[in-house]
């Protein structure tokens, strides 16, 4: 690629349960303000914006109205993305890569705690003629691909546990992060079933907050950061969306949006060349799984590596410092956003406690969740 | 490679809704329970409370000096955070207007039985900046005879009947 | 910057209702569209799928749902939005797939099943409007037009009977549209007695609600050469949101609009638009709205587009053809295909492939333009053959 | 932070409620239309790529991988299949509790590709495993309506 580009400047509001007193325009605004702080610059000076959201997450049925104005982007370029963040910041870098501008803003929030029948919306995202009037629920799908990976990997549900209390437990030292605890494995394996084997703790409790990010090309990138944190590799990939014919036991999408970014970014060996990862872990196995998708494991080792505390933070190959879904909260579209704020804080040593040694190269992962199977990969490195 | 009738004749069956009601065609029914509780923030959450007293209240950006409504905590223009708060009147003019005869599930209305058509405006609030309006209602106006430029009055709810909600306001009517 | 051009397009005829899923309608766009350029779907790298509100087809999240039918199964494959601008955008984030470099071609898909609403799609339109402070109101997607013609009316004292020629026009240019759900030959005073809306807004002013989807082809120039002899270059793209409290702007004239084409025009090298552009299709959903487009993409002097209208400017043997296709007035209006819809007249126009619909003189140089939201949004695109 | 007034008292703080109300009718469309009918003769229909040699259950009007047209390719496949993975839900569509959870299931249909997510019965959740036989249990014919309800669960077959 001629043009290289970077992330130089991210904002966040940090990730709660509930955030009442605020309306999603200040949410947004705050977290605007701070990337733009960062960065040294201000709205005007941004060529392009991009927003990300879906419309039953937002309460409007043509959400991307209400994008501008918190981004200071009234009468200027900017357009939504129906998708994950990392498509948003995919899409934010084509824009750059084919001239449109060399400063772009990306844009994500959730205000998951003003849908009050969350899980009917999920529902609403099923098939209408095949899958909806069996009136079951959205998690029965998580469910079953709980069992599939368990069967197919030999992945234990106690291995899914573990990831559980691991990632509460960096979030405990995260402070961005909202869902934080310390627990063991028994808690999670005793704790209500929900769609067998996945229990209450498998799956993540969802979190409201905002994340803007200021792209730059290059010479821009240089000029206004001391630490521009350099995207080497994106890819984002959809497969089947059809319950019937998918394969349950494997993330394709995540395989492929791997090997997209890991091509782009000239990376051979993903569990040498790349130092940490932050994967999308909205359900337990669903770490599991990313990981051995996106050849950090092979098939069958991320649950074992997981039990020896190979992904810990002081482990071989850790995942998920931040605390991932689990620990900070299911963001929704924004659960991209969460993912590349954590491997930029990690890149430029500002993570606090959980900050990991010596780190250069870093892998954000997402998923955009029940029913989809649509995944976003992006490498970073300082 | 012209695109013809032959092209795409066969890219969709026309169905009239009758089809699908009479079974002429198989189909599955759904009505989801969308249902949110939004926060209303600083900004909003005042506008209403207020609404609730009866009045209007704005908020004005210190460095373009518009006084705006409904208020909010930044300007989104100069993008700073917003000053003070500012009581405006609750009289306006007209901006620009409708005489409908639907409602918002595009009934009809019975205009020949007497039914009133709807009239929603533009009313640009005095004591805000100049094209700050909002949407509400008309009444007690021949429909026919609003013009732009027209000023008009809120009618309040009893203060009884206040919620804090926009529809403290009842509608607005002119004032001569 | 890499050149891209739209190599192919394919287009499902739209109705008010079909029997096809929203899934079947895409396919069939974009089907036609890689066939149109004997391409196969594995010669395509990557898929953008423009698509308005989901509270029209009915499944959150509609853009995955969608997704195997539009050729995104394992592609890179990714959904973009700005409402009734959804459409124009389509081809524009299509462009930044390939002219990024990453991509050699990508296929464009746009699809809109509005008859899934039933009833009718009245809680979609309600729920566009502010929660708080303008739902409650109880307020409907015509009264927003309305609420604009008026204001664009009293501005510039243009009389309903003139804009009214505009619903004649389209529907008339229709009737050579293989697509077309509502031609027609219809008289100004069928418009003016066709049963009142919401005053200005009369019947016969409003697109329909429709079912259809419709699909490109975008190649990088080596590609593009080697498909076809005729490629129409994405010459210049531009797009704008103004704010969402669409009460504090004037509406007589869409800034917005204007903002979005300044940025195509520049990128095109355009410096006089109503002299180097020779065929456009501006958004026409609202009789009016085509007018209010015209002086936006500043095709027309603010104030005169009526009198240019009258004068047979605007024709499909005027000096500027508008709506040739027979836009949304005539052809219908599933929002994004529709949007869509008239990236391809333009394609088409520009290839003098548009058969009874060509425009004379061997256009080289169009405009394809769409809008949405809250009176808020401006797409653009200029192509060149 | 970034704003300059925040609430100071938890009793200030307010929400607005509200919903999109809306209602749908979905058609089956081209290729559902013809499932369902096959439905209600106790049939299950699929569709067949022969170049990616793929049975797509239920049928496509298109093959997701080559895009050929799939509309004459239509293949009756059958009622038998096997468990491909399974679940024992305690929750409804909506997140509600459950009393009696359900055994829902992704229901191979042999020789395909594809298959049905539909509900095992007549079966103990603890009997079920992955690649279980199973067959379809229909609704009496008069009861059918041509809607994926028509089956009314897959029972395990010998």
């Amino acid at each position: 690629m001629c043009k290289r580009v970077a992330i130089v400047g991210a904002g966040t509001t940090g990730f709660r349960a509930t955030t009442p007193d605020v309306s999603y325009r200040e949410l947004t605004y705050e977290a605007a303000t701070k990337a733009y702080f960062e960065a040294g610059i201000g709205p005007k000076e941004v060529d392009a914006f991009v927003a990300t959201s879906e419309d039953f997450l937002e309460g409007y049925s043509i959400s991307d109205e209400y994008s501008p104005d918190q981004l200071g982007a009234v009468l200027r370029p900017i357009y939504t993305i129906p998708g994950d963040f990392i498509h948003s910041l995919a899409s934010a870098y084509m824009m750059i890569l084919s001239g449109i501008g060399n400063i772009m803003v990306v844009q994500g929030m959730s205000k998951a705690s003003n849908m009050l029948t969350l899980d009917e919306m999920v529902s609403f995202a099923m098939d209408p003629i095949y899958n909806r009037p069996l009136k079951e629920s959205p998690h029965a799908v998580a469910g079953m691909e709980m069992a599939r990976f368990l069967y197919e990997t030999g992945a234990t549900r106690k291995q899914c546990a573990q990831v559980v209390v691991k990632n509460k437990r960096n979030a405990l030292n995260n402070s961005f992060a909202g869902h934080g605890a310390l627990i063991d494995c028994e808690y999670v394996l005793n704790s209500q079933v929900i769609s067998f084997p996945l229990t209450q703790m498998d799956i993540s409790p969802h979190s409201d907050g905002a994340v803007v990010m200021v792209l730059a090309e290059e010479n821009t990138a240089k000029r206004l950061s001391e630490k521009p944190i350099w995207i080497r590799g994106i890819g984002w990939s959809t497969d089947t969306p059809g319950l019937e014919t998918r394969n349950w036991g494997e993330a394709v999408y995540a395989q492929m949006a791997a090997e997209m970014a890991y091509k782009m970014a000239g990376i051979r060996y993903p569990r040498k060349e790349i130092d940490f990862a932050e994967i999308n872990d909205e359900f337990s196995y669903k770490e599991l799984q990313h990981l051995e998708a996106m050849k950090i494991c092979k098939k069958g080792e991320a649950g074992p590596l997981t039990e020896m505390g190979g992904t810990e933070i002081k482990g071989e190959f850790p995942v998920n410092p931040s605390g991932g879904c689990l620990g900070v909260g299911n963001l929704f579209e924004l659960n991209g956003g969460h993912k590349v704020l954590e491997v930029v804080r990690q890149l430029r040593g500002e993570a606090g406690k959980n900050q990991l040694r010596s780190v250069t190269t870093g892998l954000a992962q997402s998923w955009r969740g029940i029913p989809t199977t649509t995944g976003t990969v992006v490498i970073l490195s300082n | 490679m012209e695109i013809t009738e032959k092209h795409v004749a066969e890219t969709a069956t026309k169905l009239s809704i009758n089809d699908i009601l009479g079974k002429k065609v198989l189909s599955v029914k759904w009505e989801p329970k969308l249902k949110y509780a939004w926060d209303n923030g600083p900004a909003l959450g005042r506008y209403l409370a207020e609404l609730k007293n009866g009045k209007i209240i704005a908020k004005k950006c210190d460095k373009c000096h518009r006084i705006m409504i409904p208020p909010r905590m930044f300007c989104e223009l100069c993008w700073r955070p917003t000053g003070e708060w500012v009581f405006v009147q609750d009289t306006g003019i007209v901006n620009t207007w409708v005489v409908s005869y639907v409602d918002w599930k595009a009934t009809r209305l019975d205009i020949q039985r007497g039914v009133r058509p709807i009239t929603p405006a533009v009313i640009e609030i005095d004591g805000a900046s100049k094209g700050m309006g909002i949407l509400h209602h008309l009444d007690e106006v021949d429909p026919w005879k609003i013009y732009r430029g027209m000023k008009v009055r809120a009618v309040w709810k009893p203060a009884e009947e206040r919620i804090g909600a926009i529809t403290d306001i009842k509608y607005f009517k002119p004032m001569e | 910057m890499r050149r891209v051009a739209i190599v192919g397009a394919g287009l499902t005829k739209f109705y008010r209702n079909v029997q096809e899923t929203p899934k079947e309608l895409a396919y069939e766009a974009a089907k036609m569209a890689l066939d149109s350029c004997e391409m196969k779907l594995s010669d395509i790298d990557c898929v953008v799928h423009g698509t308005a509100p989901d509270a029209f087809d009915g499944v959150h999240m509609k853009g995955e749902y969608l997704s195997d039918a539009s050729g995104g199964y394992r592609k890179p494959y990714m959904r973009h939005f700005v409402g009734g601008g959804s459409g124009v955008l389509s081809p524009i984030h299509g462009w930044f797939h390939v002219a990024s470099g990453l991509f050699d071609t990508c296929l464009v898909v746009a699809e809109e099943k509005m008859s899934c609403a039933y009833p009718h799609p009245a809680g979609a339109f309600l729920t566009i409007f502010d929660h708080t402070t303008e739902q409650p109101l109880y307020p409907t997607l015509i009264w927003i037009f309305a609420i604009e013609m008026n204001r664009f009316m009293t501005t510039h004292g243009y009389r309903k009977e003139d804009i009214a020629l505009v619903a004649v026009k389209n529907k008339k240019n229709a009737m050579d549209h293989p697509s077309a759900q509502l031609p027609g030959e219809i008289t100004v005073q069928d418009v003016l007695n066709s049963e009142i809306m919401a005053w200005p807004v009369n019947r016969l002013d409003i697109s329909p609600t429709s079912d259809g989807a419709a699909a490109i082809v975008l190649a990088a120039e080596h590609v593009a050469r080697r498909v076809t002899e005729k490629p129409i270059w994405i010459d210049g793209v531009g797009w704008a949101l103004d704010t969402a409290y669409w009460c504090t702007r004037d509406l007589y004239y869409p800034d917005y609009l204007e903002v979005a084409a300044r940025q195509a025009y520049k990128m095109a090298g355009i410096k006089e638009p109503s002299k180097e552009i020779h065929v456009a299709e501006p958004y026409d959903p609202f009789t009016y709205k085509e007018l209010h487009h015209i002086e936006g993409l500043m095709l027309a002097p603010r104030g005169k587009s009526v009198q240019m209208l009258v004068d047979g400017v605007f024709n499909r043997d005027g000096n500027l053809p508008t709506s040739p296709s027979g836009g949304l007035l005539g052809v219908g209006n599933p929002i994004a295909a529709a949007g869509l819809m008239k990236v391809i007249e333009i394609f088409l126009q520009l290839r003098t492939e548009a058969g009874k619909r060509q425009v004379p003189g061997k256009p080289t140089c169009g405009v394809a333009q769409a809008w949405g939201d809250l009176m808020q949004v401006g797409t653009v695109v200029v192509l060149r053959n | 932070m970034a704003l300059i007034e925040r609430y100071q008292k938890t009793t200030d703080i307010s929400y607005w409620p509200g919903q999109i109300p809306m209602s749908y009718i979905y058609t089956a469309g081209r290729a559902g239309e013809k499932f369902f009918r096959e439905i209600m003769n106790g049939r299950i229909l699929g569709a067949r790529c022969d170049s990616c040699e793929i049975t797509y259950v239920p049928p496509r009007t298109y093959c997701e991988k080559c895009f050929a047209r799939l509309e004459d390719r239509y293949v009756e496949v059958g009622t038998k299949g096997q468990v491909h993975t399974f679940t024992l839900c305690y929750q409804s569509f909506d997140g509600t509790r459950r009393e009696t959870p359900s055994i829902v299931a992704i229901i191979r249909i042999d020789g395909t590709d594809g298959g049905l997510v539909h509900w095992l019965g007549e079966v103990e959740f603890k009997e079920v495993y992955i690649g279980m036989p199973v067959e379809a249990v229909f609704k009496s014919e008069g009861e059918r309506e041509g809607s994926i309800l028509d089956v009314k669960y897959f029972k395990p077959s010998r």
